[in-house]
């Protein structure tokens, strides 16, 4: 394992520690210099008064997720945990009480069982302190069966656009029951699918997540490192991608005359080069489905590690939905 | 000999020092069908806890004397500090344990009933069933010989032997299952032909218990 | 070789196909539709009448750079060539002519002798036919030693701040001379050092570049999958961003209570987290030595296709400098 | 055998086919020393020559006749579609040749001329000289070789075999040096031991031409 890091164990801490310190105009982390208080990212200027929080959080490893999404329009508070491993409640609480001024807080959970397990310990601490909380679990990837065999569909890529738009819908004014119910409509609406080239390594395992050889992809792969659906030999571009578009379009149940954002994310070795001839024959696949692509967006933004690779997710767009995306945004990763 | 706050501290040494040696073969594990963190989160945490309780010496200013205080405290360390899904489930479990345990030492029928709680605890939080090659296939047959062994007569450190082996017995059983819990889930038949990192590591937890109990 | 591409022979063209398929709003790519036309990028909404041209170009494989920063407040064209091959002259003359609206044109050029050679025709070409061309050239590689024996410093990741300052120069409306000048200012006082972890791999070769070992990395690479300076053993970040930091400040000359801008940058294959390491390390070293780092970058703008490595960029500021970097820029790589 | 605009288009179409042939070996002496491109540009660029020169067959619609109207197509395209250090240079070298070669056939002397002033344009677009690890070790070596051969009496096709077997030495040659232009400059002594790809592809050129003039 090659990487640029000091001590793998404080992979996490040092890179905050860093990134606290090239953004300190947007964002403020939280626990680096006080070792006992938990560990959070929060907006330098504070909470809103009177707006609902939005704060979500997981392990770490899927940067810029969710710490570069933390500013005005966006986050209030993310939690990052160990690599790939979710945060702990007293974090998560630290973090909701930071974005709660009374409105209420709306927690964006990707639906992993760890994360699954340390929000809802920490929204039960949380609103034990008196605080109103409502938790949305973000479930879009369609590798996962959807039933009573697993735990459920994940959560990845997807989540990007429930924060955006969860974000602006409470720059908006909304009460926390109407973001929450936006960010149920953008779950509900939204899908992805991965593919991964290469495993990613954690740093405090150093190796590779998983096996794979020099002519297979894995598809259906989550963003923890953990292998696919299934192995499939490399081919080229327009085929993998079909591989990754017919189910999310599938699922999604498209119609033609329906407009989408179709967001093509890199896994965090994939040069965007490669990203944007992922994204071109993703769009023409919508297309000949009669979809509109009317937003786009392409670039690594969930990410795992290092891994080459790509998912591709599309969220089905409304007159609210299209509007609450376009949004101004500013936040370290995602500004318009 | 009694299962007292001071066999806690020494299960919780021996535990710490087992996961420690295990820690490489519990990630691999985890490798094999999780995302390759279980023994680096446990490690993580146990480690946590040996730190709190050197803190918090028996007695001194109101360090914990009763086992339960001890179980508490390493609930609430390991909470804080191994996240992922293991954090919160042996976090519930430490504690529902810990509430049962609130006495100076533990006998035959309240290792039984500590060991219950923490199955209960575990059940709880993960919404989890035994057969679903999770923690609970190694925790649910530790309980069932528990009782077996207290209703044969057998005193407080044969029932915790007794959960013990059963649990490592519980742990190679996963190897066939097919996961319907956890992270290993998403992998469906070709979760089959590994071994549970949690089941695996719930068996060393108790190994641990065991081999402290002895120790004296 | 595993890559997203369909045929590695048209990879630049596919991904470009997709760039402008997904930032329609901000440019256009002229020449993939009509493929006798020359290849270049240009603004979605055109040249700006009345305002100095910006164009700049290269190699591809370095995306975001250069096609990444057209836009208001930077470039008004940008020419990829061939992966790693500079472009020809034909298109780059094209892109010049379609910045050019009259108050000339600002070549930022850099220093690979392909580039050189081929923007030098291209300039000519464009000046017979009248246009008022002037050239800067960016040679900010600390790693290569300026001298006789070299083709001298080659231009890396401070081409961006040398866009950038010169982009917003043309917008507060410059002359061609002022704008010309301003660039050549920030070329006086960037500097630049890389390191490789892994070779990248060039898609139509299919292979890595050079051969590294698992256990050593490469110092004072280029950005086309060159081998650099000197291969040391694989070291801790903090280590190996000393050996990148130390020979950009002694270069510079910096002294205390100097502000400079702290730009790291990823080569395509590394993670933000890890960036942001080594960005932590890097503004520590410069703050021993009463630096003060007033402005910060850190994100992959300026890559080697897939590899996996890191750059260290520092600009020497004044308020000049300082006002032209924090100026509004809005293209699809660099938004503020 | 006359070496007309017959002849341009053999030679060049041998060319091509002897790149594509060697398109991987000089890609890995680039990778040694440069950028890992060398091949894979000249190709590209010879085979858009190829068609271009299919596009404009002899004397048609004014198609080229003379030595240096093929010669000045071929400048052209490559100019336009190579890129890199060796487009601009080759551009100009075929550019300088074909402006000294308009005429029907050439002889010794015009062969000579030709060389001269490839060797010239290259020169004066990459600012370079003898013994920095160039395509200009092959070009000059081979230009002396051919003021040699027509200096003893050789007619154009011996002068043109003395001009491909010294660049063919000289790129050989190009093996000890230690590159001070260039991309391969960058590496500084590591460039020695390495054949300069440039120089490799020099040599090919003119074997082409001379295998071209003696096919008929
Ligand atoms: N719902 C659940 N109920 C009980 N145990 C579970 C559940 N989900 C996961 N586990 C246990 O947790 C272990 C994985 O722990 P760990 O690797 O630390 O967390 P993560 O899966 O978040 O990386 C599994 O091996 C399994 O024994
Ligand atoms: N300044 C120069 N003068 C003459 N020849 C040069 C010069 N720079 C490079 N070359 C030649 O160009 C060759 C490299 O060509 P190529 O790989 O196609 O371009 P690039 O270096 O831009 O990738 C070198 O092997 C060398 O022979
Ligand atoms: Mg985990
Ligand atoms: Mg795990
Ligand atoms: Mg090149
Ligand atoms: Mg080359």
């Amino acid at each position: 394992m090659k990487k640029l890091l000091d001590d793998p164990a404080r992979a996490v801490e040092d890179s905050l520690a860093g990134f606290a310190a090239a953004h300190a105009g947007l964002v403020r982390v939280h626990g680096l210099d006080e070792p006992s208080g938990p560990l959070f990212v929060g907006r330098a200027d504070g909470a809103v008064a009177g707006k609902v929080g939005v704060v979500s959080g997981g392990g770490s490893g899927h940067e810029p997720l969710h710490a570069g999404f933390v500013g005005d329009g966006m986050l209030d508070a993310a939690v990052p945990g160990a690599v790939f491993t979710s945060p702990t409640p007293d974090r998560v609480a630290a973090a909701l009480r930071a974005a709660d001024t009374g409105a209420g807080v709306l927690a964006v959970v990707k639906n992993y069982t760890g994360d699954v397990l340390n929000f809802e310990t920490a929204v039960e601490l949380a609103q034990a302190e008196g605080a109103e909380v409502a938790t949305v679990v973000v479930d879009d990837d369609v590798a996962v069966e959807d039933s009573l065999y697993t735990a459920g569909r994940r959560g990845v890529a997807g989540t990007l656009a429930v924060e955006k738009i969860a974000g602006a819908a409470a720059v908006r004014g909304d009460s926390l029951d109407q973001v929450a119910a936006v960010a149920g409509r953008v779950v509900a609406n939204v899908r992805s699918m991965g593919v991964a080239l290469t495993a990613c390594t954690v740093p405090a395992v150093g190796r590779p997540g998983f096996d794979l050889g020099d002519d297979e992809v894995e598809i259906g792969i989550g963003i923890h490192g953990e292998p696919g659906r299934r192995r499939v030999p490399m081919a080229p571009a327009s085929e993998i991608t079909r591989l990754l578009v017919d189910p999310v379009a599938d699922d999604l149940g498209l119609a033609a005359g329906e407009r989408v954002l179709l967001f093509v994310n890199g896994m965090g070795g994939t040069p965007s080069s490669e990203l944007y001839v992922v994204y071109g024959r993703a769009r023409r696949l919508l297309e000949e489905r009669g979809v509109t692509v009317a937003r786009s967006l392409v670039g690594s933004y969930v990410t795992s590690l290092d891994m080459q690779g790509a998912s591709v997710t599309v969220l089905r767009l409304d007159e609210e939905l299209e509007g609450l995306w376009d949004a101004p945004v500013r936040t370290v990763a995602l500004h318009w | 000999m009694t299962l007292d706050a001071a066999w806690a501290r020494r299960w919780i040494g021996e535990a710490a020092a087992q996961v420690a040696a295990a820690k490489d073969g519990l990630t691999e594990l985890d490798r094999q069908i999780g995302d390759g963190d279980h023994g680096i989160n446990l490690d993580r945490g146990l480690q946590a806890v040996l730190a709190k309780l050197d803190e918090n010496p028996p007695g001194a200013d109101g360090g914990p004397v009763a086992v339960g205080d001890v179980l508490s405290l390493v609930a609430t360390t390991l909470m804080s500090t191994v996240g992922g899904a293991s954090g919160p489930l042996y976090g519930t479990a430490f504690l529902r344990a810990a509430r049962s345990a609130q006495r100076e030492s533990l006998g035959a029928s309240a290792v039984v009933a500590a060991l219950e709680a923490a199955l209960e605890g575990i059940e709880a939080r993960g919404r989890a069933r035994p057969g679903e090659k999770t923690m609970v296939d190694a925790w649910q047959p530790a309980v069932d010989a528990a009782v077996r062994a207290a209703d044969d007569g057998g005193d407080a450190v044969a029932v915790l032997r007794a959960a013990a082996e059963a649990a490592d017995a519980g742990a190679s059983a996963t190897v066939p299952l097919v996961a319907t819990k956890g992270r290993a889930s998403y992998l469906g038949e070709r979760s089959a032909g590994h071994e549970d990192p949690g089941a695996r590591s719930t068996a060393l937890l108790l190994r641990a218990a065991v081999v402290a109990a002895e120790a004296s």
